[in-house]
């Protein structure tokens, strides 16, 4: 017993950069070797799949891609996933971006959809594109669209696009998809585009932000939410598509597991040197 | 709440409310109130009743209203003492973002009783700042604290100096400074993202005390696990009232707490009418009634 | 006094109390001022600030250099990538079509033509477009400098986090053990890993670690064996009785008590610092409005 | 591939390495890639603002296409010419000029109208979505009988009851007149370990999307290391470890108290 409570003290005073070599091998090794794992769906993801699924064929979705390429692991797939979705119902999707980078994001996205889908343009999607003002481009949505946008991201006139021909402004579509990755972003379409207009709001954000938009979930301002990597492995699977996420989502586990064994062997370290402590 | 008080903000709110039923009931021809938000409205000028009346009541005497202690805002003084002994300087982040986030002026305001006690101390202060308008508040509100004490020539422009608007940038030239100055203290106030963790776990390899303020929810565990001392949401907006236990500041704070009690009671009010209406006695619901 | 204060002073007013009761008012020129133009002044102001900034910092890095402090060399590398970067983004437009394909300068895309013998004529960019253009130099500056640069700063946080939880996640009192088990147990039954860890595991780890605490509080070692041995019989026979179901009793269930922390208690403390965050902002901001906190523009 | 992208590739490999090496200890690579960093990032927002704000926004409204200052420049961005916009080009001038020891209170006009603003568009957008909304949520379904008594995930009268419970308890732990002592104290304790296990559950969400995005960023190394981009991973982690081993042990690290 005392052997074992001396290997825990030494390991508690070891160098922080060992725990960095395991961290970094325990994501590594699970990506060169990626092993299948059961992934459950939770509730709130979910709510998001059937709040899509529920919306009649051939709607009109505003999606938003509110991040960029540093949290693209995270969200990408989800906006992937919810693409996918939309188009199997054929709804018509309508791309806007509060991030400059999101509008990188976009173009990316649709070209790794074209591959199964072979969108038409203007048909299919209308890439809105960027335009900067954060949440004043939500609020000017919100009021009138036509005032934010003249143009898509193309140039193209929106007279000129049959697509926008009766969309005006946020109540003229019947769901709001954001993928957002901080500010500008999910809160941003709570305060100033879903609650004051009513259109349905749903999003996925990046781990972090999953608290903060808890409570907007649980009363309704939210439909559902994906919550970082394993929400879009989630909704990989139930959409029946998986992707990078649920790639991911072994070293994912694997890095949690050592962590948590961190956090347990650290603090026994700290009880035996507590406990030494009041005995000496 | 005294029955004084009481009577006032009753008195107040309905007539608020009278105020406010009027302009729904304006004719069509006057089309200037925004009828579908009539709640919010109500509710905002009774946060403003209440306020002035608070400010009102403090002016004549502050002796009245009690504060609890914050332990992180006595902390603050503590630090300072100790950089003074140390013989290293202060380093305060006042956050990410620009004045255009209530949290980043709660930043600079604190900045500027940071920056008075560093005057008195004669401790040296630096300050990193992510946007130039910052920049220029923060500024403007350290030479005015080295001014109220009386040590103009302890001010130099350069002690708030910017480094970059780009978030991470930033957060690599901030980690910089601090492996090469080696603060004794590090204060962390106004909005943060995710650099919140790299500044904190940087801080605290150097053995810096390390306080932290912001109302960034998602930021707030990081700097409970790391910091020292946190003032976590809403005591981040009441810090500059305890730190200048100005009437008008304090006043705020009274306000916050009574506005949250009314909160509370609507909460009950609300509860009990949907009870009522749920088990069959009323047909009538608060909530539906003013379509929230 | 009248320009360095009370001007200052009737602009937070007036903006503010315009952009507050904006929002109540039913006429456009107010609507489209508040839910537009106001912020777009904004981004004008802070975007001529910017310079002030970029100023600043380069007078710090020359004084650096100037003066020979320590570590002056790094200061030449940041002067120097400033103006690289300055360079790209006002000077060059760094995009130029032929056709559906883009070259950085004028020069290539000409030769591409002279190789090509295409009929095609060059097409620059317009400005204001070039730092958006896909193949032009500044977004290749965007994803080979910015991109990797930003992207790492973030993943170090992965290691940081790391060592955080493992030095700073100690169950000190109670609170902190509760952060630390509501923590661990979002970590584990959100990934795939936490649904192969059944109830039964978890039943057993308790009492396991129920009996270790029961060492430090009580000294009768019958007792704590008694109860250990009990506690296993216990875990086991009800796990025969259920036949080992590997996802009850759900609260032992670490994706389905995660649902929960996550959707009841945790939801509460969400709620409750929103609301409180909430109020503070309104006040805090009602506070500027009405002029009584001013030291922001160095008025004590 | 062109040879630009594979350059690019192997300096976002070499700036990837650099930074990582931070982790090992503050050295040169780190020192250079944080140099970089600042002075291209700085540069980089400045051509972005300048670029999408005051060139199409400012610049657009001012000098529109058949406006009535046309003949000066012509920025054509589809938008009207509005003489208000004068007002935000004077308090950006008056900024800019805030840089000389005379006029430096001149930016005071540009913080004023930035923290007015702020404060009338914040005060709004919490009211109605943090406040209002969220105490209206709070007023929880206790007595319809159409909810089960407990259940693990959704609602049911058990959980409504905790939640309401939290949030008020919680809420009133950020009551500040008064002593958190007594019964009161005991209640506003237990506002806290709800607020705990709300830190607890971001901190856990934390680790899940740091690890997420580390997945990202070594899935992109991966990448470079291919031979379509000249094995740039390897050779660069080469090149840094060398240099890196050479000059840790030139500078053998100091031990500080």
């Amino acid at each position: 017993m005392k052997f074992l409570e001396d290997m825990i003290l030494r390991f508690g005073s070891i160098d922080r950069r060992f725990i960095f070599i395991l961290i970094g091998l325990a994501v590594f090794l699970p990506l060169l070797r990626p092993i299948d794992l059961p992934i459950r769906t939770t509730p709130t993801t979910e709510k998001v799949y059937n709040a899509i699924e529920a919306i009649p064929a051939n709607s009109k979705i505003l999606m938003s891609f509110d991040y960029g390429p540093s949290t693209k692991p995270e969200i990408h797939p989800m906006t992937l996933g919810v693409m996918r979705q939309l188009l199997r119902k054929d709804h018509q999707i309508y791309i806007t971006c509060l991030w400059p980078d999101g509008l990188y994001m976009a173009l990316d996205a649709l070209e790794e959809i074209n591959k199964e889908f072979e969108l038409v343009e203007y048909e299919d999607y209308v890439l809105l594109g960027f335009r900067p003002g954060n949440e004043a481009i939500v609020k000017g949505l919100a009021s009138d669209l036509r005032k934010v946008y003249t143009v898509d991201s193309k140039g193209t006139m929106l007279s000129d696009i049959p697509m926008m021909d009766d969309v005006n402004n946020l109540k003229d579509f019947q769901f709001i998809f954001t993928g957002s990755a901080g500010y500008p972003g999910t809160f941003e379409w709570v305060q100033y585009g879903g609650d004051p207009t009513g259109v349905p709001l749903s999003s996925g954000t990046t781990s972090i932000q999953v608290n903060e938009v808890m409570p907007y979930v649980q009363s309704g301002q939210v439909k559902g939410i994906l919550a970082g990597m394993p929400g879009a492995a989630e909704y990989e699977k139930l959409i029946g598509t998986p992707g990078i996420a649920i790639q991911g989502m072994a070293a994912q586990s694997f890095a949690h597991l050592v962590i948590v064994l961190f956090i347990i062997l650290g603090n026994l370290a700290y009880f035996i040197t507590e406990r030494r402590e009041r005995k000496y | 709440m005294n029955n004084k008080r009481m009577k006032t903000y009753s008195l107040g709110f309905l007539g608020i409310a009278l105020f406010t039923f009027a302009l729904t009931q304006l004719p069509d021809s006057v089309h200037i109130f925004q009828s579908d938000r009539a709640v919010m409205f109500t509710l905002l000028l009774t946060i403003i009743m209440v306020m002035l009346n608070e400010v009102k009541e403090a002016r004549i005497s502050t002796d009245s209203i009690f504060l609890r202690t914050i332990p992180g805002l006595k902390a603050v003084e503590e630090a300072v003492g100790r950089s003074t002994e140390m013989g290293r300087p202060i380093l305060y982040v006042p956050g990410i973002m620009d004045m255009n986030e209530v949290e980043t002026v709660a930043g600079v305001i604190i900045l500027g009783h940071v920056a008075q006690m560093t005057a008195q101390y004669e401790t040296s202060l630096d300050v990193p700042v992510a946007r130039s308008i910052v920049m220029q508040a923060a500024r403007e509100s350290c030479k005015e604290a080295y001014l109220t004490q009386g040590r103009p020539e302890m001010f130099n422009e350069d002690m708030v100096h910017y480094v970059t608007d780009d978030q991470f940038a930033y957060a690599a030239g901030v980690n910089g400074i601090m492996q090469r100055d080696k603060p004794a203290a590090c204060m962390y106030m106004g909005k943060f993202y995710a650099e919140s963790l790299l500044f904190a776990e940087t801080g605290n390899s150097i053995g810096a005390i390390q306080i932290a303020g912001t109302a960034s929810q998602a930021q707030i565990p990081f700097f409970v696990t790391a910091c020292d001392y946190t003032l976590m949401g809403e005591e981040y907006f009441a810090a500059s009232a305890y730190l200048s236990r100005k009437p008008e500041l304090i006043a705020g704070v009274k306000t916050q707490d009574t506005v949250k009690l009314m909160l509370i009671s609507f909460i009950g009010i609300a509860l009990l009418s949907r009870a009522l209406s749920d088990l069959g006695f009323t047909s009538f619901n608060l909530l539906t009634w003013l379509g929230l | 006094m009248l320009l360095k204060r009370y001007i200052p002073i009737g602009i937070v007013a007036f903006f503010g109390s315009l952009t507050l009761f904006g929002w109540f008012i039913e006429n456009e020129s107010i609507e489209s001022f508040v839910n537009d133009d106001a912020t777009q002044w904004y981004d004008i102001i802070a975007s001529f600030a910017i310079f002030l900034g970029a100023l600043n910092l380069l007078k710090l890095q020359f004084l650096k250099v100037v003066k020979r402090q320590s570590g002056w060399q790094y200061s030449v590398v940041a002067i120097a990538s400033f103006f690289f970067a300055f360079t790209i983004g006002f000077f060059m437009k760094g995009a130029f079509f032929v056709g559906e394909d883009v070259y950085f300068t004028q020069k290539a895309a000409e030769q591409a033509i002279l190789v090509s013998g295409s009929s095609e004529a060059v097409r620059a960019v317009e400005w204001g477009a070039h730092i958006s253009t896909e193949g032009g130099l500044f977004k290749w500056m965007f994803d080979s400098i910015f991109t990797p640069l930003s992207a790492t700063m973030f993943a170090l946080l992965a290691f940081y986090v790391a060592s955080a939880s493992y030095r700073a996640f100690r169950a000190r009192n109670f609170e902190a053990t509760l952060l630390l088990l509501a923590g661990i147990i979002i970590m584990l039954g959100r990934v795939p890993v936490g649904s192969l860890i059944t109830p039964w595991m978890v039943m057993y780890l308790l009492v396991f670690v129920g009996t270790i605490f029961m060492n430090t509080y009580f000294k009768d070692r019958k007792l704590i064996f008694g109860s250990f041995v009990l506690g296993l019989l216990g875990v086991t026979a009800l796990g025969m009785s259920m036949d080992w179901n590997p996802t009850q009793p759900a609260i032992f269930f670490l994706p389905s008590l995660q649902e929960w922390i996550y959707t009841v208690p945790n939801l509460a403390g969400a709620r409750a610092i929103m609301i409180g965050i909430g109020l503070g902002i309104i006040v805090t901001s009602l506070r500027y409005i009405f002029g009584l906190e001013k030291s922001y523009i160095g008025d004590q | 591939m062109a040879f630009s992208t594979i350059l690019g590739a192997w300096i976002a490999a070499f700036l990837t390495l650099g930074i990582l090496s931070y982790l090992y200890r503050d050295n040169p690579f780190y020192k250079i890639a944080e140099h970089i960093f600042v002075g291209v990032s700085a540069a980089y927002w400045a051509a972005t603002f300048y670029w999408t704000q005051i060139y199409p926004n400012l610049f657009g409204r001012l000098f529109p296409k058949d406006g009535p200052l046309a003949f000066i420049a012509e920025v054509d961005f589809n938008h009207e010419f509005n003489v208000l916009y004068f007002f935000p080009l004077l308090l950006g001038i008056m900024m800019l000029l805030s840089i000389f020891r005379q006029f430096n209170w001149m930016a005071r006009w540009g913080i004023a109208y930035t923290v007015g603003i702020a404060a009338g568009l914040k005060a709004y957008g919490y009211l109605n979505s943090n406040v209002l909304s969220q105490i209206s949520a709070s007023a929880v379904d206790i007595f319809s009988g159409s909810l089960p008594f407990f259940n693990m995930s959704g609602d049911s009268v058990f959980n409504n009851i905790v939640i309401l419970v939290g949030t008020i308890s919680a809420l009133m732990y950020f009551y500040f007149s008064r002593e958190q002592s007594g019964s009161y104290g005991k209640f506003t304790r237990l506002g806290i370990y709800f607020l705990m296990i709300s830190f607890g559950a971001s901190f856990g969400f934390a680790v899940m999307g740091r690890i997420s995005l580390l997945i990202g960023r070594f899935n992109d190394l991966i990448l470079f290391s291919s031979s379509d981009y000249n094995y740039g991973t390897f050779w660069m982690m080469l090149f840094i470890v060398v240099i890196l081993g050479f000059w840790s042990f030139q500078n053998p690290e100091k031990k500080e108290g």
